[in-house]
């Protein structure tokens, strides 16, 4: 009976099971309950995927009210596609948390964090699924202030001002995305995005719609962390706990990037955005300087978490790279990036959650011998890198190829090239963790010797992302499938709009 | 009409006062003076101001609702000068007077 | 017109506190300025009510009046706090 | 008239703003800020936003305020002066501004009835809402109905603001008793005190429940059941008022009104309505949306004044710790 | 002339959400950055609320006697923004608290001797 109410209940169940938390007030109980809740979620999220592949939109009037007046959630193959990744990273990484926040998070404050996580996922679920501008706004701050929360919650003291710099830059960020709207709203009079791409294809270009899209744009570019706006990002994912990186770094610039697809070619149009605005030359250039300085930067970190927060920076580099190529071929590449990226960051971050839960360090230094030690996390760090450096069969090969295929489609060589020097420089901050993994000499010292591989409970989620890179190595049927519908969906409605037909 | 007339003049009178009492903020010598001119003008002020509005009103829901703010910042507003101008003595700011006699015994 | 001239002086009122809160002595002189300005939205807001002949929104008035009050107590409150630890 | 007024605040809010850039004195800092709200809430009025002035008033003068005074007690109230690059930010904000112009060229007129704005969407709302949901406040019928999945949001935020200052700064223990007994030697405060915060809390329930016809609603009724009790925290000191009202008590609360709020959208599920939808609540529509606004209002009220309040507890109980070493 | 009488609350928002985003990103102090931002996302409100007013309308709660409204909708988009406002504000203010006990300073330019970072 609740078939006609799956589009919602992604929203709906993390939000009644926050507080719910909070009622039970015990922490075995809680992560019981966030665990459950969130994997009920990824199942119906699965199941919105398939509908929307098979029916191309699934559409939820909420409160009965129709679109314009009343708020929409709005189902299509991109949004059910990220909806999917981020239900099911975060049900793996509940999995992965209940150990792995034992040994970095105050035990006082463990329901506070799966109460946090809940509404973290609520408000990516929202963001996701509502088909009105303000309303994204509404739930891009849920998330966000839940994520301040999340970070700040290690016992580090840096994690405190890592959360604060996030705090202000987010803000920033939040609001200028929320005057970007106010000008759409002021030129349209409606909120609703379908409306909203009617509507400026009718009305053509204007001063105050190129001004609010270059506000959204610069809005949602501070909470993707695009270079040169990403100076929150590699603080934040360090010094946070690790089940927290593993999640934001798979999730949160994930959905941002989304947010970005969804204005660019939803609401204005690739004509608008790209030919009007020059806006494709912009993101193409920072998109290639990000993957370029991040990855040095990168390669300049002993700590492994700042090495693979740089990492990330440069990755979403190559989605915004996708996007700027303004064709179905580079957004479906950049979107396939989404889906792979958050399948290595994932198990990355988890393995050195794993170290970090071993042996209290995540320096470069700790990783000494540890291939040995901890042979099955290492394992998984090594199938992650090599996905990461685009390794042929590794889903990060696939996605580096259709980016590689949709830049040659469109004769930019110079593009291609880029795209697999920088898989180069990947190669290099990757193999200088696996040498010292396994061709390093551990230390002798007593502590290290008691070191011993990560629990089960941190192990399984870890290695079920370490196989999905491999699995959507091979058989890549479902996620190009889900890209593919989903970029050919987007271009189609925005270039009919953008043509103002 | 003949309402009007004396809600105008409240009104008049009533602003007459707030400005005094804005005045006396930056003319009294020291802080305690400065308090009076202000608290004192301003419950008066506050008085004529809304009685003059209620003689404005049909006597009905919005009356009473005056006559509730009207209550309400008499018994704020004095009470809030009062706690000030106690912080502000235990504080350590001097009064006119003392400041006088301070100068006159250091020199 | 009457009304229309009470606005005015009104403002300038908190025009005044506002210029004393600024550039005032020493901290009380502030917190008195912004009493005064406190005091004086809560008239405005009733007077614009009847400005614009819709008066019944006095509720307004009455939340200004209540955070002007509460406001100052943690003025005051949290000031003693600084002037006693921070030195 | 009006224009005139909006000029006159509009210059001393800009006033106010650099006074706020350019004071190091923290404390003027956030009682300039506080002005800033109160004019901005005035502005607010004059431009026809009466619930927004209502809201403004309360949550930026008031709890924003109340916070960042807390704040201030614990880090020290002067700004360091400092040789901080002024360069870069002056440019940045320069471009910002200049874009911002730039967009407003194409802006329609300030005020024009014939604006895309008021043309649209917002038609339906002002002709049709009176009927369709029976209320005469127009705004509590757009934020509690058409666009109650927008409140739930903010609901939700609330909460997610409360579990995180609670996460940073727990919440006072109750054991600690009423060794600070706030401003103990006000004699005459104490008074007032006592006679008003009975009357705020009336007014409080007042507004919850008129919010329908007038100005306000739960969200603003939250916010002023919590400054009556913050009022008594401040005057009577935190311990006596964490036994008035208990700090676990309120973490419930704010949990609870969250639930109550997204419950009352399930029960449409199961009623035979979409989520949110008020319609099937009772048999007829009208009667239906009324009920539906009055349970998710309740459940607004409840999560605001919990969660305001726990976040005061938690910032006042920091202050009172430091203030006894 | 006209354009001066249709825009100049416009300009004055502008100038005000400025002077907000400058005390953000130039104050040292971290409570004045919180203050900062409150300004600039105030002064978005009154950008919002600028542009759902209708001349010589009157407030969206129905009078008799009163046929024009001003626009109910970016009301109620702001009273949810104002809410987003005060909660971003309470966790950063609770941050500074806890780096002020972490750190002893909530100086900007005194942290990078002491860490890398913020």
């Amino acid at each position: 009976m609740f078939e006609q109410h799956f589009l919602i209940l992604p929203i709906v169940l993390p939000l009644m099971a926050a507080p719910l938390c909070i009622l039970l007030g015990q922490r075995q109980l809680a992560w019981l309950l966030a665990t459950l809740v969130s994997a009920l979620s990824c199942v119906i999220s699965v199941n919105l995927l398939y509908a929307a592949l098979d029916q191309g939109v699934l559409s939820y009037a909420v409160g009965g009210w129709a679109a314009p007046w009343g708020i929409e959630v709005r189902m299509d193959a991109a949004s059910a596609m990220v909806l999917s990744l981020v239900t099911a990273i975060s049900t793996l990484v509940l999995i992965y948390a209940k150990a792995s926040i034992e040994k970095e998070i105050d035990s006082s404050r463990h329901t506070l964090f799966y109460t946090a996580h809940l509404l973290c996922l609520t408000g990516l679920s929202g963001i996701l699924s509502t088909g009105d501008a303000f309303n994204l706004f509404v739930f891009l701050e849920i998330s966000s202030l839940a994520t301040y929360t999340l970070v700040s919650l290690a016992s580090d003291r840096r994690s405190l001002t890592a959360a604060f710099r996030y705090l202000v830059m987010g803000t920033i960020g939040a609001t200028f995305i929320l005057i970007g709207v106010g000008m759409l709203y002021m030129q349209t009079g409606t909120l609703n995005m379908l409306d909203l791409a009617d509507r400026i294809a009718q009305s053509g270009p204007s001063r105050t719609l190129n001004t609010g899209l270059a506000f959204i744009l610069v809005g949602v570019s501070v909470k993707l962390a695009l270079f040169p706006l990403h100076m929150w990002l590699p603080p934040a994912y360090t010094h946070s706990p690790s089940a927290v990186s593993a999640f934001l770094a798979s999730t949160a610039t994930k959905v941002a990037v989304y947010v970005m697809v969804r204005f660019i070619f939803t609401i204005y149009g690739v004509e608008y955005v790209f030919h009007n605005m020059g806006m494709d030359l912009i993101l193409l250039l920072l998109a290639i300087v990000a993957i370029f300085k991040c990855s040095f930067m990168a390669m300049a970190q002993s700590n492994v978490k700042t090495v693979l927060a740089y990492s990330s920076v440069a990755q979403i580099g190559y989605m915004i790279l996708g996007i700027s190529l303004a064709s179905a071929a580079g957004l479906m590449a950049g979107l396939l990036h989404v889906f792979n990226h958050a399948l290595m960051k994932g198990a990355l971050f988890m393995a050195v959650g794993a170290v970090l839960y071993r042996t209290g360090s995540v320096d470069i230094k700790a990783f000494r011998g540890l291939g040995k030690k901890m042979p099955l996390t290492m394992a998984a760090f090594v199938i992650g890198g090599m996905s990461i450096v685009g390794v042929p069969l590794t889903a990060g090969f696939v996605s580096k190829w259709y980016l590689v295929t949709a830049a040659l489609e469109q004769q930019h060589w110079l593009i291609a090239f880029l795209i697999l020097l920088g898989s180069l420089l990947a190669v290099i901050y990757i193999f200088r963790v696996i040498e010292a993994a396994y061709l390093k000499k551990p230390d002798e010292s007593a502590a290290s010797k008691d070191i011993k591989e990560a629990p089960m409970l941190m192990l399984i989620p870890m290695w079920v992302l370490a196989l999905g890179n491999i699995y959507f190595g091979l058989d890549t049927t479902l996620s190009v499938a889900a890209a593919e519908s989903a970029a050919q969906w987007l271009t189609q409605s925005s270039m009919s709009v953008g043509g103002g037909q | 009409m003949i309402l009007e007339t004396i809600s105008n003049i409240l009104l008049i009178v009533g602003a007459f006062f707030a400005l005094t009492g804005a005045y006396g903020l930056f003319k009294f010598p020291d802080f305690f003076t400065r308090v009076h001119a202000a608290s004192v003008t301003d419950s008066i002020a506050t008085i004529l101001l809304f009685l003059g509005l209620i003689l404005r009103t049909d006597f009905d829901l919005v009356a009473v609702k005056l006559v509730f703010v009207l209550v309400f910042v008499l018994l704020t507003s004095p009470t809030a000068s009062h706690a000030l101008a106690k912080s502000a003595r235990h504080g350590g700011v001097a009064t006119l007077a003392e400041s006088n006699n301070k100068d006159n015994t250091d020199g | 017109m009457v009304l229309a001239a009470t606005c005015i002086a009104v403002l300038s009122v908190m025009a005044l506190a506002l210029a004393r809160a600024l550039q005032a002595d020493t901290v009380y002189d502030r917190i008195l300025g912004i009493n005064m300005f406190g005091t004086k939205t809560a008239v405005l807001i009733a007077l614009m009510g009847f400005l614009s002949e819709r008066p019944d929104f006095l509720d307004i008035a009455i939340v200004y009046a209540l955070i002007n009050f509460i406001g100052m107590i943690a003025v005051l409150r949290f000031f003693e706090y600084t002037a006693t630890s921070g030195r | 008239m009006a224009e005139l007024i909006n000029l006159l605040l509009l210059g001393m809010l800009a006033v106010t703003a650099l006074g706020v850039v350019f004071l190091k004195d923290l404390f003027a800092v956030v009682m300039l800020f506080g002005i800033y709200s109160f004019l901005s809430a005035l502005i607010f009025v004059n431009l026809d936003a009466v619930d927004v002035a209502f809201t403004e008033a309360a949550v930026g003068a008031g709890i924003s305020t109340v916070l960042m005074l807390g704040t201030l007690s614990l880090t020290g109230r002067q700004e360091k002066m400092s040789g901080h690059k002024t360069l870069l930010p002056l440019l940045v904000v320069v471009t910002t501004g200049a874009a911002l112009i730039y967009g407003t060229l194409d802006m329609p007129p300030f005020g024009n009835p014939e604006n895309p704005v008021h043309q649209h969407v917002a038609l339906r709302y002002i002709q049709d809402s009176p009927q369709e949901i029976g209320l005469p406040n127009m705004v509590t019928s757009v934020l509690a109905s058409y666009r109650g999945f927008d409140t739930l949001g903010e609901t939700a935020v609330v909460f997610a603001a409360a579990i995180g200052v609670l996460s940073l700064l727990g919440l006072p223990k109750q054991d600690r008793a009423a060794i600070e007994s706030g401003l103990e030697s006000h004699l005459v405060l104490k008074v007032v005190a006592k006679i008003i915060i009975p009357l705020i809390i009336l007014f409080a329930l007042y507004v919850q429940f008129h919010g329908d016809y007038g100005p306000g609603g739960g969200f603003q009724a939250g916010v002023i059941a919590a400054a009556a009790i913050i009022l008594y925290a401040l005057v009577f000191g935190l311990p006596l008022a964490t036994q008035v009202v208990q700090p676990g008590l309120l973490k419930a609360l704010a949990a609870l009104g969250v639930l109550l709020y997204a419950g009352t959208g399930v029960a449409s599920f199961f009623l035979g309505g979409n989520f949110l939808d008020y319609n099937v609540l009772a048999a007829d529509p009208v009667a239906g949306q009324h009920l539906g606004i009055i349970l998710i209002e309740l459940g607004v009220g409840i999560t605001v004044f919990a969660a305001m309040l726990s976040i005061f507890y938690a910032f006042a109980s920091k202050a009172e710790r430091k203030n006894i070493q | 002339m006209s354009v001066i009488v249709d825009y100049y609350n416009y300009w004055v928002v502008v100038f005000l959400m400025m002077a907000g985003f400058y005390t953000v990103i130039a104050a040292n102090n971290l409570v004045k950055k919180i203050v900062g931002l409150n300004i600039f996302q105030t002064s978005v409100f009154i950008l919002y609320i600028s542009m759902g007013k209708v001349s010589g309308g009157s407030a969206p709660i129905v009078a008799e006697g009163i046929t024009t409204y001003s626009n109910p909708l970016p009301h109620v988009l702001i009273l949810t923004a104002i809410v987003v406002g005060v909660a971003t504000t309470a966790v950063g203010l609770a941050l500074v608290v806890r780096i002020k006990r972490a750190y002893g300073t909530v100086e900007e330019n005194e942290f990078k001797d002491k860490d890398d970072l913020i």
